[in-house]
């Protein structure tokens, strides 16, 4: 089988899934849980065939449309950043499925679910091959589609309804700028291929900076950068596995491939702007996280701080690095991001999927106040969700702590404002995690669900271990070179690690800031049923809290007081001046012209005479030549 | 290649009327049920067929199944001349579509004076198949007027709220829109001295002796706002929510779906090739007219809307709103994205307009406020309902996308300040859209919806109204996945420059 | 005179030159004749004769439609035979005929002596075929004057009905002023004429080319324009034009439906013919452009505005098709006005006149079926359900009125095409305009029209259960189906396809 | 002498005229209207039209004005009430007035027609009765036809509008 | 003083016209309103005659004999009409026969 073929299949096998649950499996959920499940297997051996076989950069394109001078095809580009995203998203996606097996046993509607899985795969896996900014674009908008399905799963809910409105339309605010940025491309460049493009930029063309920044416009939306991260935090609406495999592990990624699909576009300025975008989303994320209650809330609001470390990573660009005698540019801040979204996805999924885990246990409870002694109780669950944690936390050994301190050593090297930041986002990140864990799973049972909790079944545990021996192994470099043949070195190479002095720099303030944070909450945080710090630092807590919904109440207020408002006033004037005033006011006018000439009619023969006195007159007028025209 | 033993534009334009007629002399009900549904199914039949052998036909000046056939007013320039171009055709196609769309949702609406409305939309459906197939610039128009009239009887009879006023408004508006551009239309036969109102000789004669630059402005100028008003241009559309609000269901789909599109394809079909000069001069007014009215005041308007079909028939203003700027770049790309985004649009409005109905039956109102989790009993008209407004969102994977793109793509070239708010009639559209969604699928129900599912237990959409769905959401869809089905013969059409040769054989 | 020149001029009276008008003169008498001999019992067969004498004499015009005098004069220049006057001789023919269908239904119910309508209608019909042929002022005066007291008669027929006196009383005041109008034209443009003193003074100022020939050479007399225009004053009374339109309403109000019917087609058709013999292209006053030329276009434009404006609001139906015949008639005249720059004007002008024949007819034939014993008082409210009751009557009338509107596929539509094109030819710009501005306006009427017809109405539930409070209708008779179906079917025929009446219509 | 008489004869036609016009009574108006008539023959004398001033007489005084006072008498309206003339219709009828005197003397300055010395020296070609003849019944003959036809319809009309008539009920 | 000319008897033909007209359009009777239409018809008598004299044309004359005819044809239906029109409504007042209207 070529490559070619199997990419083709590996695309295409959701969507036919899904095609099939969608017109004939409505009824049938066993077997639509069966047929996607089918899917994701074979996306996921298929994935990893391709990504870890040799095959790179084959072309295969099919020309979808023509119009003039614009052309659109879709084909495929296979390197190896598309290689590493193809694993993950085939790991990953296989994990969730199998999880959501289990999670979504008791769901009637599950056949819906697996079929929006599976035209979320699909999605994903257009994203990773897309060849041109285009079709990117393209299987962006439908990321956003399956992404609003899934978020709607419960669509009787009304929180669940919105929210899934929420993230596509704030999603789409995004795509504003994507789309802009693509036309713009296409019309600068007259392609949006990816090749053909940074050809061009090699070639020596000019970008301006707003090109790359339209372009990110779409990473903010679809990675929930500041200031359009608000729909994350609510999508969480959605079945736990969705939040792990959507919401936490790929599509929230995606915004970080594109970046670093179109790092050739960068200009300084442009990615000055990336970097504080993410620097400034680490922080802010982190200190929304603090104060969550919601389990997958304190999830998610961790999501959007680690992506806002992936795009101030690549926003720290290149970096210059001595090799023997010579001194490479490498493009540091792609591998650092890349290396971190893959490190990520394991254990965020890891995380999210024990969370599910969590709230299946205790009968979709997900008020961490409410649980509590878990560790006894779901004991798979429990280390492997340590595991996560810690890996987050940057333990080192762990996946996290290598591709943190990546990002950690190049912020150092080119900024260390952002550094101080970052580092600041670790304390935190440690802090509200260990909160989390301890609330969670130490102490004593507080919920009537926490007491009757247990594990599911192997459908549950099974991908948990699979994703904690990820989180694990995930950071070592022998993991990519000698395991996985080295085939994503195109990426791994160019993740700078820190040498020297640098390195112990680097560790001590690793180590430095995860004690800080993790003691830290430790001692705060007693497993108990209420909030200390809310108890104790009300003010704090108060502010932490208004720092998390001011976003939120910013833009309810602009769609409240300014956007339903001028709908409203321009409805009005459609209504009263448009329609009523003019249309009907000339309506009117001529109606009563109407009624006028009606009038003359009187029915008296005298009065009719004096019409043809006035006949007589213009006639007489014109024969003597006073009018003429 | 195969060929029918007859003239298969004329077929499809005949037959329908030809029923219409039968059915007028008093066939029994029963037959003209029978009837109607052939008569429905030809036309769509015989676009397909158009469709799919028009690569393959021979083709005068882009023209393929070319035929003319006498008047007796050929000394004057009149002749029913019919054919098909790469623009022309998708639209046929769309009008066969719409038509057996609208004709099976008619079939099964169990309407009051059944014979008559089947009737009134088997004229509309004639008219609209000569519409397209009509390279005589004259019967262009008279088979527009002839689709449009059934319409004021159709709204008047069957309507909803304030169906009186509207269907007058709506006529009135029409046929004003429709005068002003017959005088254009006129305009340019009498004074390109090419005595005939045959396009493609027109084309070629005013290719040779164009109009000096100050009158084709005139002309265009006075063509714009006459098909304007067709197309409901800003600030000339306040007939169409109003119109569409109150227009029965079949009524809505052809009109909103269909027939709106002449004033659109006339424009790039007549206008744009045969007053070059005037396109020039009014490019950049229409450009912002259509980008600041109809795509961003009616975007908020449509915000603004409580009523579901008020919302989709301001929502279609607003689409046009694309189309004209697509016509207003002049380029292949803009045009074609046009063309495109009509057929797109036609698909996708006349599915929405059919679903507003069958809603409407489950809920006894088009109020969204007071409608709610219908996903929950009746999840296939939520799923259809789903499809069709993320088409007319613009999700790729529908056919709009790609109109939209195009479109996009084209505008950048003549104006990146209008393009950036075009895209942000995307937010807009997306947020309208969703919003309605919600309303009326999604969350728990409204008390209103459940006094009304004790009376009148919600049933699923049933067969009878899948049907036409389907056809619709399937072309939608299969335009989607593989627009080159209908691209390249527009690219074809509009990349061509359009000479004409030989006389077609008359018959 | 000698006796020598008389003879001659005897010698030119071929009477066979003007058969169908004899025809008609000959049976109006057998009517009159056999009300007197045949029994009363058996005078039933007096309508049925008078049609078939109409239809008669139409098969024997078409057959002989050729007669080898097209194109020469007869009875020393009285007459002018020519392609448009047989066509103007089938038209009233035809207009003739159709008033009789109508008339079988009115005269019935309002129970009105018959013989005498017939014989009256057919020698107005009569007079008309000759008025369309006359070559003459003289000629012109006495046939327009034959036809017009018949049609004070007519117009009065009801004479049981104050309604139809009024409107008689009144069409009598007016016509005879307008009469006198058209008379002192005439006298001033005889007495000019025949000046020996003015260069080019004609032999016979009465004759048309004679008088075409001073009127050439002495461009810009001014007792001749005022002559002129007071000639255009009659005629604009007979086709209603603004500002001699007045009478037009209450008139056509008043008389009885078939005589309205004949009043709004044929007379106003009469009025073409006679205006298009003077102002046509190469016609009498065609020196006179300068005048005549802006005379009509005020009048069509004012007439264009004021008949559509006025009929806006109405909704007696009668009034209603008077006042929109007088927009009907500025379209006409806006034909004329064109005719002077395109010769195609002339067949558009018959093309809209047949059109309008059709179109009109199917109306009034529907009125006539709905209206109740007082025949003045004809609502739109009455055609409330018409399209339940009496699904044909309401589509005939569709057809009617939609032709009247001008929408395509109609017959009205070419119609109104055709005078567009000739007066964009004519360069008459901002006519268009006006015409484009009364034919929107005259959409909310002729489709109010039909909104009556056919949409519902709530009507409160204590006036439903007192019954309808319209007059009972007339169901329809075989003959009067047939009829007006076959008035739509042409109606749609030609809309589809003008060709072959365009082509008869010399529009070539 | 042509001047004096023609002046009598004009001021006679044209006061007599204004009596028509002016005077309340109907029955006056007619015999101003006789009177009128008689001046206006007395003209055709003038212009040697002898024929026409004879038929004018017998036509019109004779037979048309006796009917109008004939018809005056039977309906007898003079004892109908005078409502005074509104403002409105006043202002109207000054205004009409003055247009028509000011168009009538507009016209008698500007109308003016060269006159032929020779055919105005000769004697008037109206006075013989011969020349009628032969035109009525030899180039005007179909004229005269129709007319027959014209007073045939004024007849039958005149009978219509005045005749009852019965049993049409029962003639379906 | 009016000159015995054509011009003169143009003038005084005109005068009749006028007053003719003035009298349809001042009088309320409808039998009066006849005899103002009949002034009318006879003015253009008086021009014709005038006319045929001066021209040396006798047509003119024998336009008269039409003229006169056809007068009193329109008289007698006229007159038939408002006698018909008396007997229903009990008035020739011309502003009270104003049953149709508007």
């Amino acid at each position: 089988m070529s490559p070619a073929l199997l990419a083709s299949g590996v695309l295409l096998a959701p969507l036919a899934a899904a095609a099939v649950i969608a017109f004939g499996l409505r009824r049938a959920p066993g077997a639509a849980t069966a047929v996607a499940l089918l899917a994701a297997v074979l996306v996921a051996v298929g994935s990893l065939v391709l990504a870890l076989g040799p095959a790179r950069d084959f072309t295969a394109s099919v020309e979808l449309l023509r119009l003039g001078t614009f052309g659109l095809s879709l084909g495929l580009k296979f390197d190896d950043l598309a290689a590493l995203l193809l694993a993950i998203v085939g790991i990953v996606g296989l994990c969730v499925h199998v999880f959501s097996v289990g999670y979504m046993r008791e769901d009637p509607d599950r056949a819906r679910y697996f079929g929006g899985l599976a035209i979320f795969m699909f999605s994903m896996l257009g994203i990773v091959f897309a060849d041109s900014l285009l079709m990117l674009f393209i299987f962006w908008e439908l990321v956003g589609f399956s992404s609003w399905l899934l978020i709607n799963h419960h669509f009787q809910r009304t929180p669940a309804a919105e929210a899934s409105k929420k993230a596509f339309i704030v999603n789409r605010v995004g795509d504003f700028g994507f789309l802009l940025g693509l036309v713009w491309c296409q019309a600068q460049f007259g392609t949006t291929q990816l090749d053909a493009l940074a050809k061009a930029v090699d070639g020596g063309a000019v970008v301006a900076a707003g090109l790359p920044l339209l372009l990110f416009c779409g990473a903010v939306g679809k990675s929930a950068q500041l200031p359009l991260h608000v729909w994350l935090p609510d999508a969480m609406e959605g079945p736990t596995p969705v939040s792990a495999l959507i919401h936490a592990a790929t599509m929230v990624a995606a915004g970080i491939y594109l970046l670093c699909r179109i790092h050739f576009l960068m200009v300084p300025a442009a990615l000055e702007v990336i970097l504080w975008t993410g620097t400034i989303t680490a922080l802010y994320a982190a200190l929304c996280a603090v104060t969550q209650r919601d389990i997958k809330k304190v999830l998610a609001y961790s999501t959007l701080s680690q992506l806002g470390y992936m795009v101030a990573a690549f926003g720290l660009g290149s970096l210059k690095v001595a090799h023997g005698d010579h001194h490479h540019l490498i493009a540091a801040g792609v591998g650092a991001a890349m290396f971190h979204l893959t490190t990520h996805a394991f254990f965020k999924a890891l995380l999210f999927l024990g969370a599910g885990s969590v709230i299946h246990a205790c009968h979709h409870e997900q008020d961490i106040f409410k649980m509590g002694g878990l560790a006894r109780r779901l004991p798979v669950t429990f280390t492997t969700f340590t595991i996560g944690v810690l890996s987050l936390i940057g333990m080192p050994g762990l996946a996290g702590f290598f591709s943190k301190d990546a990002i950690l050593y190049l912020a150092w090297a080119k900024h260390p404002g952002v550094f101080a930041v970052l580092a600041l986002t670790a304390v935190l990140t440690a802090f509200y995690m260990v909160r989390l864990w301890r609330i969670t799973f130490l102490g004593a049972a507080r919920g009537e669900g926490a007491e009757h909790a247990h594990e599911g079944g192997p459908a549950l545990t099974g991908p948990l271990i699979l994703l904690a021996v990820l989180s694990v192994i995930g950071g070592y470099g022998w993991f990519y070179s000698g395991l996985l043949g080295g085939r994503f070195d195109g990426v791994i190479d160019s993740v700078v690690h820190p040498a020297g002095a640098d390195h112990t720099l680097i560790l001590l303030t690793s180590v430095a800031v995860l004690v800080a944070g993790a003691l830290g909450a430790w001692l705060l945080y007693p497993a108990a049923g209420e909030d200390a710090v809310a108890r104790r630092a009300p003010r704090l807590f108060g502010l932490l809290g208004g720092l998390q919904a001011s976003f939120d109440r910013a833009y309810g207020a602009y769609v409240a007081k300014v956007q339903q408002r001028l709908a409203m006033l321009l409805n009005f004037l459609e209504q009263i001046f448009l329609a009523g005033l003019i249309v009907r006011g000339l309506a009117g006018v001529v109606g009563l012209l109407g009624l006028g000439a009606r009038a003359l009619h009187v029915g008296n023969a005298n009065a009719y005479a004096y019409w043809f006195l006035l006949g007589l007159l213009a006639l007489w007028a014109f024969a003597a030549g006073l009018l003429s025209f | 290649m195969r060929t029918l033993p007859f003239d298969p534009l004329l077929a499809a334009i005949a037959f329908p009327l030809a029923s219409a007629l039968v059915i007028a002399s008093g066939l029994p009900k029963r037959w003209s049920v029978r009837l109607a549904y052939v008569a429905f199914a030809v036309p769509l039949l015989l676009a397909l067929h158009t469709w799919w052998h028009f690569d393959a036909s021979p083709k005068v000046a882009g023209y393929a199944f070319l035929t003319q056939y006498s008047t007796g007013l050929d000394a004057v320039g009149i002749s029913l001349k019919l054919g098909l171009n790469g623009i022309a055709m998708p639209l046929f196609l769309l009008a066969g579509l719409v038509g057996f769309a609208a004709g099976l949702y008619a079939l099964q609406s169990q309407a009051e004076r059944l014979k008559l409305y089947l009737l009134l939309l088997l004229v509309m459906q004639g008219g609209l198949m000569g519409v397209f197939a009509s390279v005589d610039v004259l019967f262009l128009y008279f088979f527009h007027e002839l689709a449009l009239i059934p319409t004021f009887i159709m709204v008047g009879v069957w309507g909803g709220r304030d169906r009186t006023y509207a269907a007058m408004k709506l006529t009135i508006y029409l046929t004003l829109g429709a005068m002003l551009s017959l005088a254009g239309l006129i305009a340019i036969y009498a004074r390109s001295g090419a005595n005939s109102f045959d396009l493609m000789a027109l084309r070629e004669h005013l290719a040779r002796f164009p109009l000096d630059q100050a009158l084709q402005g005139n002309l265009f100028g006075l063509l714009l706002v006459g098909l304007g008003v067709l197309v409901s241009l800003f600030p000339l559309h306040t007939w169409a929510p109003l119109g569409y609000g109150a227009a029965p269901s079949s009524n809505a789909m052809l009109h909103a779906g269909v027939l709106k599109k002449f004033g659109l394809y006339t424009l790039i079909q007549v206008a744009v090739p045969l007053l070059p000069a005037g396109h020039a001069a009014w490019a950049s007014p229409l450009a912002w007219l259509a980008v600041i009215g109809n795509v961003l005041i009616i975007g908020f308007v449509t915000l603004a809307q409580r009523d579901l079909k008020q919302m989709i028939g301001y929502s279609s203003v607003m689409h046009m709103g694309y189309a004209f700027l697509g016509i207003a770049t002049g380029t292949a790309v803009g045009v074609g994205g046009a063309v495109f985004l009509m057929v797109a649009h036609g698909l996708s409005v006349a599915l929405l307009f059919l679903l507003a109905t069958s809603v409407h039956h489950r809920t006894q109102t088009f109020a969204l406020d007071e409608m709610g989790g219908l996903a929950r009993p009746a999840p296939v008209l939520a799923a259809f309902l789903v499809a069709a407004t993320f088409a007319g969102i613009g999700l790729p994977g529908f056919a709009n996308f790609w109109g939209e793109l195009a479109v996009f793509v084209a505008l950048w070239q003549f104006s990146p300040a209008v393009t950036a708010v075009a895209v942000a009639g995307v937010v807009i559209s997306a947020i309208y859209g969703l919003r309605a969604l919600a309303q009326v699928c999604f969350g728990p129900a409204t008390p209103r919806m459940e006094e009304i599912a004790s009376r009148h237990p919600p049933v699923d959409l049933r067969w009878s109204e899948r049907v036409p769905a389907v056809v619709l959401l399937t072309a939608l869809l299969a335009l989607g996945f593989w627009p080159r089905a209908i691209s390249d013969p527009i690219h074809a059409a509009l990349a061509a420059p359009a000479t004409a040769a030989a006389a077609p054989s008359a018959r | 005179m000698t006796l020598e020149a008389a003879k001659l001029a005897a010698a030119n009276n071929l009477w066979g030159a003007i058969l169908p008008e004899l025809m008609l003169a000959g049976v109006a008498l057998l009517l009159l004749a056999l009300e007197i001999l045949l029994p009363r019992r058996q005078q039933h067969v007096l309508p049925d004769l008078a049609g078939a004498g109409i239809l008669g004499t139409l098969l024997g015009l078409c057959f002989n439609w050729d007669s080898g005098m097209l194109g020469s004069e007869t009875f020393g220049g009285l007459l002018y035979h020519s392609t448009s006057g047989q066509l103007l001789r089938a038209f009233f023919l035809i207009a003739a005929f159709l008033t009789c269908v109508i008339a079988r239904l009115t005269l019935a119910r309002q129970k009105m002596p018959r013989v005498e309508f017939y014989h009256l209608l057919l020698i107005c019909t009569a007079a008309m075929m000759l008025l369309a042929q006359t070559n003459h002022l003289l000629m012109l005066f006495v046939t327009l004057e034959t036809l017009t007291i018949a049609l004070y008669v007519l117009v009065s027929y009801h004479r049981t009905s104050p309604a139809s006196l009024e409107a008689g009383l009144k069409y009598v005041l007016m016509g005879a002023l307008s009469s006198g109008l058209l008379l002192f034209g005439i006298t001033l443009l005889y007495g000019v004429a025949g000046n020996p003193s003015l260069a080019g003074h004609a032999a016979r100022p009465f004759h048309y080319a004679d008088l075409a020939a001073f009127l050439t050479a002495n461009p810009n007399h001014f007792i001749a324009s005022l002559g002129i225009v007071l000639v255009l004053a009659g005629v604009a009374f007979k086709i209603g034009a603004f500002p001699f339109q007045i009478w037009v309403p209450d008139v056509y109000q008043g008389a009885p439906t078939p005589v309205t019917a004949f009043l709004a087609v044929a007379s106003k058709a009469a009025g073409f013919a006679v205006l298009l013999g003077l102002c046509g292209p190469g016609a009498v006053f065609s020196s006179y452009a300068w005048l005549t030329t802006p005379v009509l276009t005020a009048m069509a434009a004012a007439s264009l505005l004021f008949g559509n404006l006025a009929a806006l609001t109405q909704h007696k139906v009668k009034r209603l098709l008077g006042l929109s015949g007088v927009s009907h008639a500025g379209f006409l005249l806006l034909g004329v006005v064109a005719a002077g720059a395109t010769p195609m004007a002339i067949g558009a002008i018959y093309f809209y006149l047949f059109a309008y024949l059709l179109a009109a007819f199917a109306v009034f034939g529907v009125m006539a079926h709905l209206a109740g014993p007082d025949d003045a008082d004809q609502e739109l409210d009455h055609y409330a359900g018409l399209a339940k009751e009496s699904p044909f009557l309401a589509g005939v009338l569709t057809v009617g009125l939609g032709s009247l509107a001008g929408i395509p596929p109609l017959a009205g539509f070419m119609g109104k095409l055709f005078i567009f094109l000739a007066a964009f030819q004519a360069g008459a710009r901002a006519m268009l305009a006006v015409a484009i501005v009364g034919v929107v306006v005259s959409i909310y009427y002729y489709f109010g029209w039909i909104r009556a017809a056919y949409f519902e109405t709530w009507t409160p539930p204590a006036d439903a259960a007192a019954g309808p409070t319209r007059p009972a209708r007339t169901p329809v008779g075989l003959l009067a189906g047939v009829t007006l179906g076959a008035l739509a079917l042409a109606s749609l025929v030609i809309g589809f396809y003008p060709g072959p009446l365009g082509h008869w219509l010399a529009m070539r | 002498m042509g001047e004096l008489t023609f002046n009598l004869l004009a001021w006679f036609t044209l006061l007599s005229a204004a009596g028509v016009v002016i005077n309340r009574n109907a029955v006056n108006a007619a015999l101003c209207l006789l009177l009128c008539l008689t001046g206006v023959a007395g003209l055709f004398v003038v212009l040697e039209a002898y024929l026409l001033a004879f038929v004018l007489l017998l036509v019109y005084a004779g037979a048309v004005v006796a009917l109008f006072l004939f018809i005056v008498m039977l309906l007898d309206t003079s004892g109908a009430p005078r409502a005074l003339p509104r403002r409105l219709p006043l202002i109207a009828r000054v205004l009409a007035g003055g247009l028509i005197a000011s168009g009538v003397l507009s016209f008698s300055a500007r109308a003016k027609l060269p006159v032929s010395e020779a055919v105005a020296a000769a004697p008037g070609i109206g006075g013989a009765l011969k020349p009628y003849a032969y035109q009525l019944f030899t180039t005007y003959l179909l004229p005269v036809q129709i007319l027959g036809f014209l007073l045939l319809a004024a007849m039958i009309g005149v009978i219509v509008l005045s005749k009852k008539f019965e049993g049409l009920e029962d003639v379906k | 003083m009016i000159p015995a000319t054509l011009d003169g008897h143009l003038l005084v033909s005109g005068a009749l016209f006028a007053l003719g007209l003035l009298g349809v359009l001042l009088r309320r009777n409808t039998l009066v309103v006849f005899m103002c239409l009949e002034l009318v018809l006879v003015a253009s008598t008086v021009a014709l005659v005038a006319f045929s004299r001066y021209n040396g044309i006798l047509d003119g004359n024998v336009f008269v004999f039409f003229i006169l005819t056809v007068a009193a044809a329109e008289v007698a239906v006229g007159l038939a009409i408002i006698v018909a029109l008396f007997r229903r409504r009990q008035t020739v007042q011309v502003d009270e026969l104003n049953s149709l209207r508007n």
